[in-house]
């Protein structure tokens, strides 16, 4: 046991501290514009984990608010996550999760008379099938004509979200005319909540209904277990890493580049898109406007940064995003701060986790013992995205 | 509105300095009940120099008139509004305050959870997710004519171009939406009709930028309308409108602007066509202070003198002026309803 | 030149700790003006450090260098450069893409106008430098399409271009032919003659001892000897590096050819930049035997190695392995039909540096039914006992198997290869530079491995670019040259018959 | 087919190419910043937040001096500050260069939104009077000449600046002692510090010309095509002007075709009012086309050899 907890410590050392240091600069951000941020900080703890609420907010409420923005961030910040173990850089997880979105709605809407055992997978399955083929473009063009996935993933998010507009807004999904919504889904394709949808019923002193917590949870947590059981525990895994640290040397051993990077990407978009699927057959039923100004897949990219692209890691970023997204509000509302700190704090985790900032402290305050020694030739943020900073496969 | 509040010798200086004005806390109120009113914004935020701006501004007026304790979520994501409408409810406020079209469905599914808890929302209803007004009895909406102030401007402008008094009259102008979405196009349908009323052969180009935040997606817009002759520009793009002024500016011809008076925006402004949105955040406010909150559709429009116009940078001939009596008239009694939908 | 001071070069005391590394360790290192000093040691002995820091790359914990009789502190190249210290680094430094005139200005370039890169200037200098010191080179080449010798000359014109004194040259010759090597000794002598200081990096010994004047040894981070080279041999110099006495002979039996395992017949194949690089190959490797390929590096070694391994495609011709055609199968298949490839770039193309020792020694079989269920769901157990078994029988110096193979010594790197390729008793053993890069005592053991190999019966093809080593474990050499096998001989042909062919020389005669 | 035509019509107008070219040029600035950054071999995709930033503390200084040409240079100065954080973090700090741009677009978003609360209340950002923009500006003469005229030199002060940039940042890349400095920095920054030359400087400097650029592509959004500050008003066009700055294989000229490609398509978009077909659908078009052109024209972009390696002194 106890080498399982000095690594489990050891793991969590570095975006723990990178956090704290986050917070603290964040603190003397507020503190020198005028502001108190214990008071800004109480706010975002109430409203992320439903911890010290001063202003009667209703904790149970506020975990439940963070957990529904948790499942989308877990299930596309293993979308990217996937891919940097290839080597690839996905900034497409939003353009793939609107076309699961799309997908899911459209498939939903059409055959919204099919009993739940069957319109339920269908959904789903077609969220991951349209992800997929929204990262698969950009998958073949890499393989093929070397096309660079950055370019290729940010411009299938433009097509995405005009696509979007333009299926809501006079396209085949719009409800009526004058609207910006589609159809509801069959109700069939509804993923069912963990309480009861039913306002009659009064849970934690609230009407049942508020609380938006779906079953969706349990598929984003299958997907991350999914996601480390692909990476580490199959021969497919396998060679995404291996064409990940070295495409050469993979390419030597009989791995196929071409093929791995497209499947890679494939399963990717998969899973971005069972994130958009989920949304909205466990939150929305219908496609909204309100997805034009969706970040999910951008915030996933952090997620995957900070989550070390371990399954693990991803589930606990995700959980201290969707908490930062949620607190946000509440310390808008309750302290008056600006929900907008909330990305400066998110900006900051990223700089000290990317610059090791924790470890240079280290460095520098002898006590604290030296970090784990790093040969000369690496440099301190590479192992972000390699083996090193996670535990290697298991006995 | 002036907007030169800021006078200071530096930048740093300005930021710490108006932070500090700012960090102060909320006032008390009297002995009496404080009422707790809650805002949320759509996605557009606060400074989005349109309608979220200006139900602060109500409710700042609201709030030193009645003492009462206000707070305001802006949202950042169209995912966050049932969230932030339901901190608020949850929490037993007075009101909650949905600002914009694009909560309707929102507040319907929160409204729901908490029939004892008053909700407005500014454009719109309470919806289900088939966009049917779900008449909650908590409920109010604060509609707005938006045509009526549209068909003053259009008046305006198809009265210069009939009579020559444009810039560069050629029977032709313009008018920016941002997203093809009912309370735009609203301004739209009045404009482009007022403009038709009172010069037929005018041509009234309409186009969209598709966007509420980049000025410069709506400069692009208009200047392609005003390179086909457009000579007057109504903006109905928010914040990215606010290029269109600029862009009429630059090329000599006229604008208009849109949701509060924007004359300090452009020196091309010579009129705004208002919805007063501050009005009826203030409004509901007030009704609920007063114990008067009433359910269903509240309204805004010429008749109750909730939508209307402002002069600008520019010095009305007679007839126009009488010209816009006589149409603002009409409107108030009914003889005249501008349509809602963008006559073809 | 100064000659107030007996020495050109004195480092006293110098220390350098690396992360879980003493890398010079109170080293004191002397060179007298005009003398070429040899610097010799095994890969990880401190040599590169030692002469990083003289070039300013690395800055010493502690310690004093003294040039000319002056204290001076280095704390970039900039500062070497102006103390007229010169260093040819073994990976060039120099940049593809640029052109020949451009790698010799970098850092020093002449300039018109506000800041304009002056071309003609350079030309002229570049053709000053090459008139004096005999080292023809054109600037407007493109530096990646020059051969290695090219390059190498041109790192030697950027550091006389910029008025070194004492150069540095750090393994020169592990690249060159015997010829060139040659003709690099006689600019080197010249470069002495008109009064420069050489300091000479190698781990040959026979280079050393014919080149240099002096010879200082190195082991683990210390200095072990100062020797003169006239007095010394080669064996001395090997004990004092290895620290023990070794066999720089192998030992091995006749060998027992078998009936023939892979038949090349008339194979071509294109190099990375699209040129023809085979040029109709043929052979026949036959089980039981080593069979060794000599050549210049660039020669079309690589390029058959790959093809044979099935990572490049052939463009004509045929391959084939008990009677099996072979020539079109990718990697993966070949790896199933049971050819093994030890490639020659072990950090690039051998391992994946950030994977565990148990991740490597799969590489490439991880689709195998031992290593995997369905070819899909890995066995874990049985891929940590199989690396288990490869540490233990190929001696790989290791905590654990879960070290990353990032972290191993170059030879312990090696014989990650080596145990993953042979582990599987292949029928045919490609090895292709199996020794290059690792100390002495790793280079012992591969070797004796590929000779068991061999005894076991497997057809071995051996691509080295040392010919010492080609010609001890080869029963047969074939020697290549411009894509060809332009020979093929026994191996105890005389080294300067392979040499001769080897640059092409042999050939003509050969095919007339 | 009528909107074919009228796209056809539309092609032949100066006044189409007029806002092409300076759509073009927003774009352009940033991706001249993104050239000379990866030279160098710092991956920046923080063009977005630098010019976000630049916008804003443009307006400010704006606001409070009413100099444009002062607020101008704070905006080129904001953009170089947060140029600098990345170069700080990745040359210095050898972070991931890509999570190191990424934070600071998250963060320049944030901030901006943040000191815009603090600043102004929840008053609107405040206007700036034509005399407080940058000008526009016809080159007498010049303009005259028939389409041409309208189309280059009928144009903002900046498009001026920033064709004057163009050309600048291919001679100093191509053409100067410093030019080759940088590109050798960043093919092979060991083969650069052996010859005595600064990595780190270099890199530096490279990192933080891209944000001096990007600022200046702030201002001229902020108080050049618009006269005030409005949240997110960079609306992607940093990772537009990353996109064109790869489709574009890291050239300055390269980058600038791409920009006119996607400065076209915002060009004929902007003329929906005539053209007939769904907006949303139209809006897609550059983002296909570059699509379209990356999977059959143009192929494998091979970026500076050392792009996003950081420099560790004294390695191979």
């Amino acid at each position: 046991m106890p080498p399982i907890a000095r690594r489990l410590a050891g793991g969590l050392a570095m975006p723990l501290g990178s956090v704290v240091l986050a917070f603290v600069i964040g603190a003397v951000i507020v503190a020198v514009t005028g502001g108190n941020p214990l008071d800004a900080y109480s706010g975002l703890l109430c409203g992320g984990l439903g911890i010290a609420c001063s202003q009667g907010e209703n904790p149970a409420l506020q975990v439940s608010t963070t957990i529904v923005y948790v499942i989308p961030l877990i299930t596309t910040g293993v979308a990217v996550a996937l891919p940097f173990r290839a080597g690839l850089f996905n900034i497409g997880a939003e353009g793939q999760l609107l076309a699961g979105m799309m997908a899911c709605t459209a498939i939903g809407v059409k055959f919204s008379d099919l009993p739940s055992p069957i319109l339920l997978p269908m959904v789903l399955l077609g969220g991951m099938a349209a992800g997929a083929v929204w990262a698969g473009v950009p998958g073949i063009l890499k393989a093929t004509v070397g096309a660079h996935e950055v370019v290729t993933t940010i411009m299938l998010n433009y097509v995405a979200q005009w696509l979007l507009r333009y299926l809501i807004i006079g396209g085949p999904l719009q409800l009526a005319p004058g609207t910006s919504k589609s159809l509801t889904i069959g109700p069939g394709a509804w993923l069912a909540r963990v309480l009861p949808n039913d306002n009659s019923l009064v849970i934690f002193g609230l009407p049942a209904g508020v609380f938006r917590v779906h079953t969706g949870l349990l598929l984003a947590l299958v997907a991350a277990a999914a996601f480390a059981f692909l990476l580490w525990r199959t021969s497919l895994g396998y060679e995404i890493r291996a064409v990940g640290q070295s495409q050469r040397a993979a390419r030597y051993a009989g791995v196929s580049v071409a093929r791995t990077i497209i499947v890679t990407m494939l399963i990717a978009g998969a899973f971005a898109g069972l994130a958009g699927a989920i949304q909205i057959a466990g939150v929305d039923h219908n496609l909204t406007d309100i997805y034009f100004s969706d970040t999910t897949g951008f915030d996933a990219i952090a997620v995957a940064l900070l989550g070390l692209g371990s399954a693990v890691g991803i589930v606990l970023a995700a959980i201290l995003f969707g908490a930062l997204h949620a607190g946000g509000s509440v310390m808008q509302a309750d302290a008056g701060i600006s929900g907008s700190l909330v990305f400066v704090l998110q900006a900051l985790i990223l700089f000290s986790i990317a610059a090791n900032f924790i470890g240079q402290i280290r460095r520098l305050i002898p006590g604290l013992g030296r970090p784990a020694a790093l040969p000369p030739e690496m440099p301190p943020a590479a192992p972000m995205m390699t083996e090193a900073a996670v535990p290697p496969v298991e006995p | 509105m002036a907007h030169k509040r800021l006078k200071f010798l530096g930048v740093a200086a300005a930021v710490l300095m108006l932070a500090m004005a700012c960090g102060g806390s909320n006032g008390g109120g009297g002995n009496t009940k404080q009422y707790k009113i809650g805002l949320v914004t759509d996605i557009g935020g606060l400074n989005d120099k349109s309608f979220n701006h200006l139900a602060f501004v109500g409710l700042e007026k609201a709030k030193a008139d009645f003492g009462i304790k206000d707070d305001v979520i802006e949202s950042h994501n169209g995912s966050e509004y049932v969230p932030n409408l339901t901190n608020f409810a949850s929490k037993s406020y007075d009101l909650v305050i949905g600002v914009g079209f694009l909560m309707q469905e929102a507040v319907g599914t929160v409204s729901t959870q908490f029939p004892n808890i008053h909700f407005a929302i500014i454009d719109g209803a309470g919806t289900d997710a088939k966009g049917n007004d779900l008449k909650h009895t908590n409920v109010q909406s604060l509609y707005f004519k938006e045509q009526d102030a549209g068909a003053m401007v259009g008046v305006m402008a198809g009265w210069l171009e009939k009579n020559g008094k444009s810039k560069k009259p050629q029977h032709v102008i313009g008018a920016v939406g941002g997203v093809s979405i009912p309370p735009v196009n609203h301004y739209i349908a009045g404009y482009k009709w007022a403009a038709k009323m009172e010069d037929p052969g005018i041509q009234v180009q309409v186009g969209y930028s598709n966007d509420f935040t980049d000025p410069a997606k709506c400069k692009t817009v208009a200047k392609a309308q005003i390179d086909q002759k457009s000579d007057i520009e109504f903006q109905v793009a928010g914040g990215c409108g606010l290029g269109v002024l600029q862009q009429a500016g630059q090329s000599g011809v006229y604008s208009i602007g849109v949701d509060a008076d924007q004359k300090d925006a452009d020196p091309s402004v010579i009129a705004s066509a208002l919805k007063k949105v501050d009005v009826a955040t203030y409004t509901a406010i007030q009704n609920v202070v007063k114990g008067q909150f009433s359910s269903g559709a509240l309204t805004f429009s010429i008749a109750n003198d909730g939508a209307g116009y402002a002069l600008d940078n520019l010095t009305l001939p007679a007839e126009l002026k009488a010209e816009l009596d006589k149409v603002q008239k009409q409107i108030h009694d009914g003889t005249l309803t501008p349509p809602a939908d963008i006559p073809a | 030149m100064s000659e107030s001071s007996p020495l050109a070069v004195d480092m006293r005391g110098i220390t350098k700790q690396f992360p879980g590394v003493l890398a010079n360790n109170h080293v004191d290192f002397s060179v007298r003006h005009g003398e070429i000093h040899a610097l010799v040691g095994e890969n990880g002995a401190g040599k590169s450090t030692l002469m990083n820091i003289l070039y300013g790359l690395i800055h010493p914990d502690s310690g004093e260098i003294v040039i000319d009789g002056k204290t001076v502190h280095i704390t970039g190249p900039r500062d070497a450069i102006g103390l007229g210290i010169g260093m040819v680094h073994q990976h060039f430094m120099l940049i593809p893409v640029f052109s020949v005139g451009e790698n010799i200005m970098l850092g020093r370039e002449p300039v018109t106008g506000p800041d304009f890169y002056d071309h003609s200037h350079a030309r002229a200098a570049i053709a000053d430098l090459t008139k004096s010191y005999g080292l023809a080179l054109d600037p407007d080449a493109r530096m990646g399409d020059l051969p290695v010798g090219l390059q190498q000359r041109a790192e030697i014109v950027k550091v006389l271009y910029r008025g070194a004194n004492i150069l540095i040259l750090d393994e020169p010759t592990g690249v060159l032919t015997p010829q060139e090597t040659k003709e690099l000794f006689v600019v080197l002598r010249d470069l002495v003659k008109s009064g420069k200081t050489i300091i000479f990096i190698s781990h040959k010994l026979k280079e050393v001892l014919e080149i240099s004047d002096r010879i200082t040894v190195m082991r683990r981070g210390k200095v072990v000897g100062h020797l003169t080279t006239r007095e010394t041999n080669e064996e001395e110099i090997a004990t004092l590096m290895v620290g023990r006495e070794v066999l720089l002979r192998v030992d091995k039996k006749p060998a027992q050819p078998g009936a023939v395992a892979m038949k090349v017949e008339d194979l071509t194949a294109s190099s990375d930049r699209s040129v023809p690089a085979l040029k109709g190959v043929s052979f026949d490797l036959r089980y039981g035997e080593i069979l060794g390929i000599a050549g210049v590096e660039g020669n079309g070694q690589s390029e058959l190695m790959e093809v044979l391994a099935g990572t490049r495609r052939a463009t004509g011709g045929r391959v084939v392995l008990a009677d099996r055609d072979i020539t079109t199968m990718d990697a993966n298949t070949e790896r199933d039909a049971g050819v093994a490839f030890i490639p020659e770039d072990r950090r690039g193309t051998g391992l994946v540096l950030g994977f565990s020792i148990a991740e490597n020694s799969i590489l490439g079989r991880e689709r195998t039914a031992t290593f995997s269920w369905h070819e899909f769901v890995l066995r874990l157990v049985a891929i940590r006992n199989w690396a288990m078994r490869l540490v233990k029988d190929y001696d790989i110096r290791t905590p654990s198997i879960d070290v990353a193979a990032r972290n191993l010594s170059g030879g312990n790197q090696q014989k990650v290869i080596v145990a993953r390729e042979m582990g599987s008793n292949p029928k045919v053993l490609l090895a292709a530079q199996p020794t290059r890069g690792v100390d002495i005592g790793a280079i012992e053991f591969i070797h004796r491995q590929i000779v068991k190999e061999r005894d076991a019966g497997a057809a071995v093809l051996l691509v080295s670019a040392e010919l010492d080593e080609v010609r001890s474990l080869s029963d047969r050499i074939a020697v290549m040259y411009e894509g060809k096998i332009v020979s093929i001989e026994p191996p105890d042909t005389p080294e300067e018959r392979l040499g001769l062919l080897m640059t092409g020389g042999g050939a003509r005669a050969g095919a007339a | 087919m009528t909107v074919l035509t009228d796209i056809l019509h539309l092609l032949f107008t100066a006044n189409l190419w007029q806002a092409t070219l300076a759509a073009a040029v927003l774009l352009l600035l940033p991706a001249l910043g993104g050239v000379v950054s990866e030279r160098s071999g710092v991956v920046n995709i923080a063009m977005e937040g630098m010019m976000l930033t630049g916008a804003f503390f443009g307006v400010v200084a704006d606001l409070a001096w009413h100099n444009v040409w002062a607020a101008t240079g704070v905006a080129i100065l904001a953009g170089g500050m947060m140029a600098s954080i990345h170069a700080v973090v990745s040359i210095q700090f050898r972070a991931d260069q890509i999570v190191s741009g990424i934070a600071i677009n998250i963060f320049a978003g944030g901030l901006t939104v943040f000191l815009v609360n603090r600043i102004y209340g929840l008053q609107d950002v405040g206007h700036l009077g034509q005399s407080d923009l940058l000008p526009n500006l016809n080159i007498p003469g010049l303009e005259q000449i028939p389409f041409f005229g309208k189309v280059l030199f009928q144009q903002n002060v900046v498009v001026y600046a920033a064709l004057v940039l163009l050309f600048l940042t291919h001679i100093v890349l191509f053409r100067t002692r410093l030019g080759l400095r940088i590109r050798a920095v960043g093919e092979h920054p060991q083969a650069a510090d052996t010859a005595g030359i600064n990595v780190f400087m270099l890199r530096y400097g490279a990192v933080i010309t891209s944000g001096l650029f990007s600022g200046l592509a702030g201002a001229f959004l902020a108080i050049g095509i618009s006269n005030t500050f409005v949240p997110g008003m960079t609306d992607g066009r940093g990772y537009i002007a990353l996109a064109a700055m790869i489709f574009g294989k890291w050239t300055p000229f390269g980058a600038f075709i791409a920009c006119l490609i996607f400065g076209l398509g915002e060009a004929i978009y902007a003329n929906n009012s005539i053209i007939h077909v769904s907006p949303y659908l139209l809006s897609m078009l550059p983002y296909l086309l570059t699509l379209i052109v990356l999977a059959g024209l143009v192929g494998r972009s091979t970026p500076p050899a050392a792009d996003g390696l950081p420099y560790v002194p004294g390695s191979e």
